[in-house]
Formats: structure tokens, sequence, C-alpha cells
């Protein structure tokens, strides 16, 4: 049991950090962004290459996300900056667009097959749970970098400037905030987050240039269970996404209620997270929009 | 080598080059590639010169049909090589047969490919050959009591349902069986129940990057056992230290023989990326079948495929095909994992 | 290059339907729908049951067009509770789920192997049958394109408050869309059926349904040929962008991987270049009439 | 007539209605007034069902209207303008009017595969209707503009013609004449009136004291969520709990 | 920047939506200290010049300058720090945020004076210190205004562009507007720009008086030169009698 937790807090943290960069980005710019997966993978593959150059992980990593922070920038100015306006569904197929795009540049130069960090770690005893020094330093940079930004966004003023501005651009600009500065730090600093998250994850398994496939869905999902907008939320979605997952194949359901052990076939794992999702999703409290109240 | 007057024979591939099974596929065609140009270096099929036209299904139903239609109907091959998941490859058959083209699989194993004769063949053994091999070979290792890892799809499920069924007449026990979906992140959580069932040996089959995963998870948890593995040279040892002398397994007789030992070096020699793995012989015996067939007098066609099969020394080793098209008999190697390499330690 | 001209004009066809399907939810009835694969994959996998359990083709029909009006309504009833990026996710979930049952229950419908079905062998009848079905899917949009109901649909897809304020309960438009688009959707999943001769889980994924959105709103959500111009434009891409590969006679893991970055890269810049899409949705007129 | 019964809401730990009760007649237009924050807007939400009250019923011709369903409510005859337009903002001007009106064929599915000719009848009717509403609104030249591309005032304008299209039995509005150009407001005071003559119950809520007294024939004063005072226009000028927490000095 | 030159000047500005033209050619001075009303009918573009004058709508012609220094290309942010304050006739508060985060962002130039800011728009509007922690957006409507005034008077602008700032305001509420918009002007000498349909009260604070036709300023002229007989006029189709084209 214990080890299911462990599994589920590890799994929730990968997802938890590239989630609220999602959630970040979706509360400015009010559209999913598929390409933000993308930049974990790509992030990821940064710290790879960085790492096979022979820098020390924490510096490759730091590297990495600087630059894929500076690869959303990129992004943003190129493409979805021209498209200020647009719906918010046609941003999200460009965005899908531009993940088809970096998704094969990865793979046309790293080639389509899996690669994997070359880290070796130490596992503890906890309990009658396996935990490695790796896990501990996912969680650990996880739980730092989300406490971060939740402050940053909520206590300083750069934070609600954000927040404002994802509420009323053109009121937010007579307040005297500029928005393209704005905006770009906070590309930055989901690309950035996303780089962190795709290096851990990919630290933890192994790097694909499709593993954004992989990753999306647990990512939107945990994102859309913690209301889309806030980082608590994410973190939220992916503790509960994470444990749905976990506890369903990881809990020995015989052993709860006779003497005989049962699992459930673990075939059944993504049904269970999705169907833990919808139910998650159709059960939460209703959100009053109340823009239509006046 | 003689002069190649005449027009070349357009042959298709389709393969997996993006999305899931990328290296597979790609090694498949590799092979492809090394077999046409070893025909064309030999002055093509009956003076034919061999061309490859390289489509990606990108493991879509719908893209292997559009990579399929487009082989068929615009540059008019007459065969196809195909790496794909049992259900593309069954996707594409039925047009196959309607348009009396020939389909080659070099990937698949589902028992519904025997439903094309004719018009599909297969390099590959079906599962329940080469299940039904490891699990009566298992059987005679001392291991009274097994648990089943393997993927959920029909390679996994098609290899598992054969290898237990020949365990248990053997007189073993099957504790459990633990189908994972591919791709996950980790597999801690699904390989947990072997810490309470203590089976005395694991069976397994899957592919390269899975199984590193799996593999991790069983260290990170402390699993002693060893591995039992249909194919273990397509795995990926994640760890030597730990895997040394824990990998065993059944595979293709066929790889070690005279053809293999050839093309692996015209492949290390073209490619810089190690050892080839066992898909680069599926093609290229594919490929070499094909052109055997096409250089007879009545063309290539079912006929003559059937008939350059007999007496085919492959890079697989010999090819036999039931009548369905499918392969039987296949040779039959015990393989071990020691000391940093895979190792042939019988036949069967 | 006849036959292949007649699969690309059959499939585009087929999925043009899907298009329209989505399209009477999201560019009319503003309904984020990401799991519209749900109801072509019921549709298709009626036939699929009729065939693994030797029923007579028109009951495989049947019963995949009533799979899918019948799972419409059920993914439906949330929808009161939700607001529309959630339902959005619902409905995605509930397609992964359904597609991870067909996977793992082999017994219903062959399991992740999929089953054959009767296949419509002539390429010209195919083609027929669809654009007949495309035919009348536009047919019925149009109609209610452009008539009051389609303008209370529109009405709601802008606000929902506002239609419930001028008397009109948007949950039963709603259930209404769900229900002729879920059965437009399941009809096309049953022709695509019979026209493959196959079925199996791994053609219904949510990457599906993100083709048919891409075709949407590259077309022009709103308006009724945008749907039908997008799937055209989307699939002909695909297949186009093979020829561009074949031609420029890189080694073939390279081609493949920049035939994606290709079709990516055309899907921006065609939003840079154009907007609203391809068709921009119609600018209405209102004339006064004189009695 | 509608009859309000000791109604209460509470937001969050925020009072907004602390059971009130008033009784509007057909025919007549009752005023609303009060404070900002008082809990007039609030009150006509739980009249038109968006919001469901805590406590209290309403009735209208002696029958509850149906709470926190607003299409029901609507469906019974009864329309509303908000504070704040809704509008179909990428709609015309002409849809959205258009989208007011009751009782369209044309919205059955049925009735338009089977009987296009019925639809095509009500809607020519409906067009005629909307029309007329817009010349007297001002709003006829802009009839094919997005609803959204209009000036604030016209918003306000548009929202109570959208209204005006249902025919109701009861008409609530929210601040009609808010930044609303003063000789359309004389209009409205016209039409309000010319309303009320038909026999339909109207209940107004306007801070514009000049309106108020011109087209209400009662007034109710809110504040904090419950009435301090009630009377005639005249009556209320001279309250003096209103002079201190409504209308100030000037007042 | 000159000493004399008025604070914000429009010099033959045109502008308006996408391809959309609003404004035509419009001129016009605000002198400095003054009040200086604009009335028109309903989208005769009142809005629009404000918003223009803020850097929110597409330019297409003409210049304008603040204090002599031309701001034409400036952007609306630029604008904001340069000391122009504007209460938008609608969406005018971030109505997703608390009530604090929104006086926080009224302060955004200054965070150092937020404290002393917020103490003071508290004390004009006590309605708004019990709804601190409320979402902006379940204020009520006069209270929605109330807030967008005190953002915006938080800033400590130079210059005020106010878009009917009464509207959905309580009489005892205008009373406390028009009195600190008079004030303010008086005590920091700063010009405003006000749109009212409240004409009555927005004749009694302002100065002068521009009137808006189809996107033109019609006639300027003196609050003590407006009559009746021109209000209605201008109201319903803008010929106002003595105006003619306008004089800065
Ligand atoms: N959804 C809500 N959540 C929280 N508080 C609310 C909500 N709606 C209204 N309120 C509060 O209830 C009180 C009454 O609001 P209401 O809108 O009814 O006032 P009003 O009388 O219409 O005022 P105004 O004249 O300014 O429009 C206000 O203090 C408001 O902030
Ligand atoms: N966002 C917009 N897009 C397109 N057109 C617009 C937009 N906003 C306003 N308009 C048009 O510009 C014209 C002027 O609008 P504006 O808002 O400036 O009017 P106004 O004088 O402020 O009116 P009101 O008194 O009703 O507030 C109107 O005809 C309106 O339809
Ligand atoms: C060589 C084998 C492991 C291939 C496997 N049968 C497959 O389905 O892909
Ligand atoms: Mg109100
Ligand atoms: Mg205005």
């Amino acid at each position: 049991m214990l080890q299911v937790l462990v599994n589920a807090l590890v799994y929730a943290s990968e997802i938890a950090i590239i989630a609220v960069g999602v959630a970040l980005t979706y509360s400015v710019v009010r559209f999913a962004n598929f390409a933000h997966i993308q930049y974990a993978v790509i992030g990821a593959y940064a710290s790879f290459a960085l790492d096979r150059c022979g820098l020390p992980l924490p510096l490759a990593v730091a590297v990495s996300a600087a630059l894929t922070g500076l690869l959303a920038i990129a992004v943003e100015r190129l493409v979805f900056a021209p498209l200020q306006g647009l719906r918010p569904e046609a941003k999200m197929i460009v965005s899908w667009g531009v993940a088809l795009l970096l998704r094969s540049l990865v793979a046309a130069v790293f080639g389509g097959a899996a690669q994997v960090f070359e880290v070796e770690t130490d596992s503890h005893l906890v309990g009658d749970a396996v935990v490695t020094g790796l896990d501990i330093a996912v969680v650990a940079t996880t739980i730092l970098a989300m406490t971060a930004l939740h402050l940053a966004m909520t206590r300083t003023r750069i934070g609600t400037a954000l927040r404002a501005l994802a509420d009323n651009r053109d009121l937010a600009r007579t307040r005297g905030i500029a928005p393209e500065r704005l905006t770009a730090l906070m590309w930055f600093v989901s690309g950035a987050f996303a780089a962190l998250g795709g290096t851990l994850f990919a630290l933890e398994t192994r790097l694909q240039p499709d593993m954004d496939l992989q990753i999306l869905l647990p990512v939107f999902a945990a994102v859309t269970l913690g209301g889309l907008t806030s980082v608590g939320g994410a973190v939220l979605g992916a503790c509960i996404l994470s444990l749905a997952q976990n506890i369903a194949i990881g809990v020995d359901f015989g052993a709860l209620f006779t003497s005989g052990s049962w699992f459930l076939p673990s075939q059944f794992r993504d049904t269970i997270a999705v169907a833990a999702m919808v139910l998650v999703l159709c059960l939460r409290p209703r959100h009053h929009r109340s823009s239509g109240l006046r | 080598a003689p002069a190649q007057t005449k027009e070349p024979i357009a042959i298709g591939v389709i393969a997996n080059l993006t999305g899931t099974d990328v290296k597979s596929s790609t090694a498949m065609v590799r092979g492809v590639e090394l077999a046409a140009e070893a025909v064309n270096a030999a002055g093509g099929a009956d003076g034919h010169p061999i061309k490859l036209i390289v489509e990606d299904s990108q493991y879509k139903t719908q893209e292997a049909l559009n990579a399929a239609t487009k082989l068929f109907d615009v540059d008019k091959v007459p065969a196809v090589i195909m790496f794909g998941g049992s259900s593309l490859e069954l996707a594409v058959a039925p047009i196959a047969k309607a348009k009396g083209k020939l389909l080659i699989n070099t990937s698949s194993s589902s028992p519904k490919l025997g439903e094309f004769p004719g018009t599909l063949y297969s390099i590959l053994p079906l599962d329940d050959i080469v299940g039904k091999a490891l699990g009566a070979w298992v059987a005679t290792q001392s291991v009274k009591s097994v648990a089943f890892v393997v993927p959920n799809n029909t390679f996994g499920i098609g290899l598992m349902d054969a290898s237990a069924a020949a365990f248990e007449a053997a007189g073993g026990k099957v504790l459990t069986k633990i189908v994972y979906s591919e791709g996950q992140p980790d597999y801690r959580t699904d390989l947990q129940q072997l810490l309470a069932r203590q089976p005395d040996a694991i069976i397994t089959a899957g592919y390269g990057d899975d199984s590193r995963t799996v593999f991790k998870a069983a260290r990170g948890l402390g699993l002693k056992q060893s591995w039992y593995a249909a194919y273990p040279s397509i795995l990926t040892v994640e760890n030597e230290a730990w895997m040394n002398g824990r990998l065993l397994g059944v595979d293709d007789g066929g790889l070690t023989g005279a053809t293999a030992a050839k093309v692996a070096a015209a492949y290390k020699a073209k490619h810089d990326d190690g050892e080839p793995t066992p898909h680069v012989f599926y093609g290229y015996d594919a490929l070499m079948l094909i052109a055997k067939a096409a250089a007879m007098p009545a063309g290539l066609g079912p006929t003559s495929l059937e008939a350059a099969v007999k007496g085919y020394d492959g890079a697989t080793g010999p090819i036999v095909w039931n009548a369905n098209g499918q392969r039987i008999d296949p040779p039959i190697d015990i393989i071990a994992y020691k000391d940093g390499k895979f190792a042939t330690i019988g036949h069967q | 290059m006849v036959d292949f001209l007649v699969f690309a004009v059959t499939m585009i066809a087929v999925w043009s339907v899907v298009a329209l399907s989505l399209n009477l939810q999201f560019g009319l009835t503003g309904l984020v729908n990401f799991g519209q694969i749900l109801p072509v994959g019921l549709g298709a996998f009626g036939p699929a049951i009729a065939a693994q359990h030797g029923l007579p083709i028109p009951a495989g029909i049947a019963l995949g067009l009533a799979l899918a009006a019948a799972a419409g309504l059920v993914v439906l009833a949330p929808v009161r509770r939700l607001t529309q990026d959630y339902w959005a996710l619902v409905t995605l979930g509930v397609a992964e789920i359904f597609r991870l049952m067909m996977v793992n229950l082999p017994a219903v419908a062959g399991g992740a192997d999929g089953t054959t079905v009767a296949r419509i062998a002539d390429p010209f009848a195919a083609m027929a049958i669809a654009l007949a079905l495309l035919g009348a899917a536009a047919l019925l949009c149009l109609r209610i394109d452009r008539s009051p109901l389609g303008r209370m649909l529109r009405v709601i897809r802008e606000d929902e408050m506002l239609a419930a304020a001028l008397g009109r309960n948007p949950f039963r438009f709603q259930a209404l869309v769900v229900l002729v688009s879920w059965a437009m959707a399941g009809a096309a999943g049953a022709l695509y059926a019979h026209i493959v001769g196959y079925v199996a889980p791994s053609s219904f994924t949510v990457a599906e349904t993100f083709i048919v959105w891409t075709a949407l709103i590259l077309g022009g959500p709103g308006s009724l040929v945008g749907p039908l111009v997008g799937t055209a434009f989307v699939q002909l891409l695909g297949v186009s962008t093979r020829f561009v590969a074949a031609w420029s006679g890189l080694p073939f893991d390279l081609v493949a991987n920049l035939r994606l970055a290709v079709f990516g890269l055309a899907l921006i810049l065609v939003f840079l270049l154009r907007r609203e899409g391809l068709c921009p949705e119609r600018k209405v007129v209102t004339r006064a009439v004189d009695p | 007539m509608l009859s309000i019964r000791d109604v209460a809401v509470s937001f969050a730990g925020v009072r907004a209605l602390d059971g009130v009760s008033l009784e509007a007649h057909p025919g007549r237009i009752l005023g609303l007034i009060g404070p900002n924050g008082s809990g007039k807007s609030t009150l006509l939400n739980v009249v038109a069902g968006v919001i469901a009250p805590e406590a209290g019923t309403v009735l209208l011709d002696g029958r509850p209207l149906p709470a926190g369903a607003p299409h029901a409510v609507a469906a019974q005859g009864v329309a509303r303008t908000f504070q704040i337009p809704n509008l179909a903002r990428r709609l015309t001007v002409a849809q959205n009017m258009l989208a007011g009106a009751r009782r369209q064929p044309g919205e059955a599915l049925a009735t338009l595969l089977f009987r296009p000719g019925r639809a095509q009848r009500a809607e020519a009717a409906a067009v005629r209707a909307a029309f007329d509403m817009l010349d007297r609104l001002g709003l006829a030249h802009l009839a094919d503009h997005p609803a959204g591309s209009l000036s604030g005032g016209q918003q306000k304008l548009l929202s109570m013609g959208m209204a005006m299209m249902a025919d109701p039995r009861l008409i609530l509005l929210d601040e009609p004449a808010a930044g609303v150009n003063p000789v359309l407001v004389a209009h409205q005071v016209v039409f309000l009136k010319a309303m009320a003559a038909e026999g339909r119950t109207v209940m107004l809520i306007e801070h514009n004291m000049e309106m108020v007294a011109d087209v209400c024939d009662e007034v109710v004063v809110l504040d904090a969520g419950a009435v301090i005072a009630r009377g005639s226009p005249a009556e209320i000028r001279r309250d003096a709990r209103v002079m201190r927490s409504y209308l100030g000095e000037i007042g | 920047m000159t000493a004399s030159a008025p604070p914000l000047q429009l010099d033959a500005v045109t502008a308006g939506y996408g391809p959309l033209v609003i404004l035509d050619r419009l001129s016009l001075a605000l002198q400095p200290d003054e009040i200086l009303l604009v009335l028109g009918a309903n989208g005769s573009g009142k809005s629009t010049l404000l918003k223009t004058a803020m850097g929110l709508t597409r330019l297409a012609g003409g210049r304008l300058a603040l204090a002599g220094e031309d701001i034409t290309a400036w952007p609306a942010h630029r604008r904001a720090a340069a000391g122009i304050g504007y209460v938008p006739q609608t969406g005018n508060v971030f109505a997703g945020l608390s009530v604090r985060d929104n006086l926080r962002m009224g302060a955004f130039l200054r965070p150092a004076a937020q404290a002393a800011a917020q103490a003071a728009v508290l004390d004009l509007f006590p309605r708004l210190a019990e709804r601190l922690a409320a979402r902006a957006g379940a204020l009520s409507g006069g209270e929605r205004r109330m807030l967008s005034i005190a953002l915006t008077m938080m800033a400590e602008p130079r210059l005020l562009l106010l878009d009917e700032p009464s509207s959905d305001l309580a009489p005892a509420a205008i009373d406390l507007v028009f009195a600190a918009i008079d004030r303010i002007r008086r005590e920091r000498r700063i010009p405003v720009l006000l749109v009212e349909q409240n004409v009555a009260r927005g004749l009694a604070l302002a100065d002068r008086v521009v009137v808006m036709v189809r996107g033109r300023a019609a006639a300027t002229m003196p609050v003590g030169a407006v009559t009746s007989g021109d209000l209605h006029a201008l109201f319903l189709d803008g010929s106002v009698g003595a105006g003619g084209p306008s004089q800065p």
C-alpha cells in the first residue's frame, strides 16, 4: 500500500509540474496549448544532450529550462501573437500544429527511437516500499518549484498583473501593464517549467520524440480537474489522477475484503484513470459563470 | 555486375516510421534496403532492378490505408512489405486481396492474418508456435510456478496464452498474468503484485523500450526471479550487472546462421549503431523472397512466391509456410544474456 | 490513379460527414466535444459486433446508429453541470474508456485485433454510397443552418443564459443537436466499417478526433462548406506530402519526419494567412420583408 | 399579478435580500430603487429564475414561478433585460431580435423538415415585428451589424428590444435608461407607458429619478436587502429615510 | 514639451475598429484644468474618442499629443504610465479578480503608494471596503462602477478620461463621484474629458461642451451657451444650431 502512495506521488509530481505550465498559459492566453507538452519533450532532450556533453545534471537542467523558456517566447512571437483575437479552439489547433512540427524536428535530430538518461541512484526501503534517491529528488524539486510559483502568482504584484492581464487585456493595458513584456515572462516561466517537468519525467522513464502523447492526456486531465487556471488546482488534479490510477491496480482488493488476493487486471489501468477523471468532473461543484447573471 | 537494362520493379514498404515502434520499423526497412542493394548489385531480379518506395503509416489505420492505396494505385507496386500492428495489417490485407497484390508481413502475429491465403504471407513465425516452445522449455528448467508480464497487444496476449497453455500442460502453475499498457512511464505499480505472489520465474515478451522500464521497475522492487522471454534479443537490458544470467529465452534460430552473419556484416558496414536487431533480418528475407519470385518466369505472384520460399535459406533460417501463408516450424534457439551479450546456449 | 482518387474521395466524404456532425455541435451550438470519434467508433462497432456474432448486415448498421445516438444522450447528461471546457474532457474521456474497453474485452468484437466485416468490394459503389451519405448530411445541416433553429443554436453558442432568458431550454436544444449529430457520425462510422472491411479499436483514438477538429477549424466552423473544404484539405495535404516526400530523395526515416513537419507547418501557415479559416462563417443579412 | 413573498438570498455570507415582499399589478409600472448593492438586480434575478432564493416564493397570477429555471420562467411570459446586456455578440442585431420572438415553429426540427412553409410564414411575421421595433429604437440602420460591435447605449436598447419581441405578460427591466441618450429615454418612457396600457405588468429598476417619477405608478425602495419604503413617486421623494440613504442632498 | 501646449490634443484623428472607421478627422484640445463634457447620441463615437485617446483603437490617421509630446505611436500602457487615467464605460473591472487585487492593479504604476491610495479610495467608497474579498464580477452594477473609478484614482493620473462615470450609480453616489471629480480637478489641477448621458449633471460640472455627431466634433462651446433646443437637436440628428464645424 505504501508503495502505491510512493508511486502515485512521484507520478503526480511529474505530471503536476508540466500541468501548472498549461494552467498558467491557459489563464493568461485562454487556450489549451498542446505545444506545451512538446516543450517538455524538447526540454528533456536538451537536458539529455547537455548531460551527454558533460555538463553536471543540475546545470544541464537549468540551461535546458532557460533555452526552452526562450523557445516558448519565440513560438509566441512567431505564431501565437499574430493570431491574437482568434477563437481559442483555432489557437488550440495551431498549437497542435506547432507540437507536430517540433516533434518531427526532434525526431529528425535525435531519431525516433527511445533514449535514456544514464543516472544511477540508490534505493531505500521505507516501510515495505522502495524509494529511490531520484524519486526523492523529483518530488522535492516539484514541491519547491510549485511553491515558488504559487507564491509568485498570488503574492507578488507581477503575479497579480498576470492574472489581471488574463482577465481583461485592454483594461490591464490602461493600468500601465505592458502586455508584451509580461506575457513573454509568462511564456518563459511556463516553458522553463515544462523543461523541468519533461526532464524529471525522462529521468524516471525515457526519452522519445512522441512521449508527449503519453503525457498529454494525464496532464490535460489534471489541469481540467484542477479548474484550468490555478497552480494549486493543477497539483490537486495531478494527485487525484495519479492516486486513482495507482490505487486502482496497485491495491490488493482481495486482501481487503477476503483472505484471497485479487488485483484489478492492470490493462484496465487507463480505463480506471479516465473513468475517475470523468466521475470527478461530473461530481465537482458546479461552476457558475457569473457573467451571465447581471 | 551485369548491366541492368530492364525496367525497374517497384516494391512498396509500409512501416511505422513515426509514432510507436519506430525503432523496429526502421530496422525492418533497413533490412529491406540491404536486400535490395544486394539484389541490384547482383544484376537485379531477372535483370530488373528493384526500386523501393517507403511509406509511413504513423501507426494509424487511416494512414496505413492511405499509404497502401497510394502504393497499389499510383505506384502500381505488385507487392508491399509491411511492418505494422496486426490491426493495421488486417486493414490493409482486404485491399491487397481485392487488387490481387502481395502483402508480406514482417511484424505482426495475430492468427487472423491467416485469413488471406494467396495475399498475405508472414516472415515472422506465429505467436502460438514461439509461445508454445517457450512454455514447454521453461517447464523443463525446474520452474514450478510463473507469472506473466506482457504488453497488452496481439503479440503479448497471443504469446502469453500459448506459452501458459504449454507450461500448464507440462504441470506448471501460472500464478498471475500482468498485462500492461504499452508506453507507461513506470511499471512499479503493475509489478508490485509479484512481491506478494513470489513466482519461481517470470515469463515475458515485449519491446525494447517498454521492457527496459519493466526491468528497471523489477530491479527497483528488488525482484530476484529469472526472466524467460520470447525473442530476448529484442528486449533492452536496463542494467547489465543486474541482468547478467537472469534473462533467458527462445529466439529465432536462423539469426545465428550464415546468411544472417552476412547480413549483419553488411548492416554494420552501412550503419554505425551496433548489432542489427532481428527485424533487420525479417525485412531482408521479405525482399529477398520477392526478388527471387520476381525473377521466376511466371513473374511475381502467389505461386512464384510459394515456389521461391522452397529451399530458401534466409537470414531467419529456412522458411516454411502453411496453407495460409503463415510461417511454421521455425528453427528455435535458446538464448541467454551473459556478460553484456546474448549467446546461444542450445537449440530446440 | 483513378482508383486512388476514388478512394481519396470516399474517405474525404466519410470524414466530411464526421466533420459536419462536429460542426453541428461546435460551430453552431458551441458544444466543445473532444470525443467525436466515439459515435464514429460506435457506428463502426455495430457492424463489427454483428459480424462477430453472426447477425445480418442491416442489424449491424442499425445497432451502430442506435449505440451512437444513445451514447450521445448519456454523455450529454452531465452537460448541465459542466462548463464547456469540462464537457470537452468528459467526452474525450468517455471515448477513451470505450476504446479501452473494446481493446480489453475480446468477446465483444475481437479485442485489440478487431474484426473483419463485409467489405463493399466495388470502390465506385463505396464512393457513391459515401457521397450519398454526405449529400444527405449536408442537406440536413443546411436546413438547420439557415433556419430559426440554427439561429437559436447560435444564440446558445454565444450565451446560454441569454437563450434561457428568452424562454428556450438550452439543454433541450443541445440534446437535439447531440442526437442528430451523433447519429450522423454513427452512420459515417458504420459506412467506414463496411468500406474498410475491418474494425479495430486502434482506428478510433483521440488523435482521430483531433484530425476532425483540425479539418473543422481550418475550414471554418459555423459555415457549411467549411467542414467539407477543411476535411478535403487535411486529407489531401496528408496524401500529397507523401508525393513531395518521395520526390525529395532523402533517407526514408528523415522523410517520414519531415512530412509531418510540413503538415504542422502548413497548419500554422494557413492560420497565419487566413485567420478565419478557409471558409469564414456566412454573414447573415436579414431583409425587412414587405407584405 | 406578480407577487413576491418573503424572498431571502445570500451570497457567501452577504445577505443580499432579507425577506422582501412586494406586488406588481397588470397595467401598472412598478419602480424598484435603492442604493447601489441594495439587492435590486438580485431580486430581479430571483423573479426571472436565475437565482433560486433560500426562502420565499414568487407567484405570477397566483401560480408559483419555477425557481432556478430561467427558461421555464420566461416560457410563462416573463421577459427581462440585463443590467450589463447579455447579447449574442457575433450574431447580427436583427438575428438577436428574431431570437427574442416567442413560439417559433422553425425551431422544431420536424416542422423544419416536413412543414417548411409554416416555419417560413412565422419567420416572415417575426422579421416584420423585429424591424418595426428596431425602427423605434433607432437601431434599424445597424440591423446587419454584429451585436457585439454596438456602443454601450445601443446594446442597452437592443436588450430591451429583444425583451419586447417576446410579447411578455410581465417585463423586468434592469436600468434600461443607463447610458441611453435623453431623447431615447423619452421614447422609452412613452414605450413603457404603452406596454402598461396594454395590460402588461412592468417592473423597472432605475436610478434615473426623472424617468421613475415620470413612468412609475408605484415605487418600492430597497436598502440592504429590505424594503424601507413604498408609495407613489411623490411620496417617496418626501421620505426622509429614502432621502438619506438613496437620493442624497441634490435628489 | 512646451509649457503652453494643451494637456491633450487630437489633430485630425481618424480611428476605428478593424476596417471600420468611426472617428473621422476629429480635432480637439483639452485645456489645463478644464472639464470638457462630451455629449452625443448613442453610437456617435464618444467612447471611441476616449479609447482613441487611451490608445485602444486602430488609428488610421492624425496625431495625438500629450502636453505637447507626440504620443500617436504610444501603446496604451505607455500612455497610462505618462499619466492618462481612464474609466471605461464597459469592461471596467477585472471581473475574475478580488476587489482587493483590483485595487492593487489600480496602483500598479505606484506600488509604493498602494496602501495610502487604497485607504483614500475606500474612504470615498466605504461600500467597497465591505466587499474587499469578493470577486469583482459578483459586484452589483453600481459597485463595479465605484471600483472602476477607484482603480483609476489610485494611479494619481495627470489627466482623466471618464466614460459615463455616473451610469449605474444611485443619485447619492453620483453626488459623491462628481464632488470628487471637481475636487481633484481643483486641488490637483487635472483636466478631465468627461462623457455623460446625464446631461444636467454633466453641464453643472463642466466648463466646455463638445458635441459628437457621427464620429466628428460637430460643435464646441462653453457650457453657458448650450440651450435645450441645441440638446434636443443634437441627440436627434446632430444638427446643432449655431455650431457648424468644430473649432478647437
Ligand atoms: N453572485 C454573487 N456573489 C456574491 N455577491 C453577490 C453576487 N451577486 C450580488 N452580490 C452582492 O449582493 C449585493 C446586491 O447586489 P445587486 O446586484 O442585487 O445590487 P443592486 O441593488 O442591483 O445594485 P446596483 O444598483 O449597483 O445595480 C451586492 O453587494 C453584491 O455585491
Ligand atoms: N468593438 C467595436 N467593433 C466595431 N464597431 C464598434 C465597436 N465599438 C463600437 N463600435 C461602433 O462604433 C460606433 C461608435 O461607438 P461608441 O461606443 O464610440 O459610441 P458612444 O458614442 O460611446 O455611444 P454610447 O452613448 O451608446 O456609449 C457605433 O456605431 C458602434 O456600433
Ligand atoms: C519480432 C516480434 C517480437 C514482433 C512481434 N511479433 C510484433 O508483433 O511486432
Ligand atoms: Mg443592479
Ligand atoms: Mg459609449
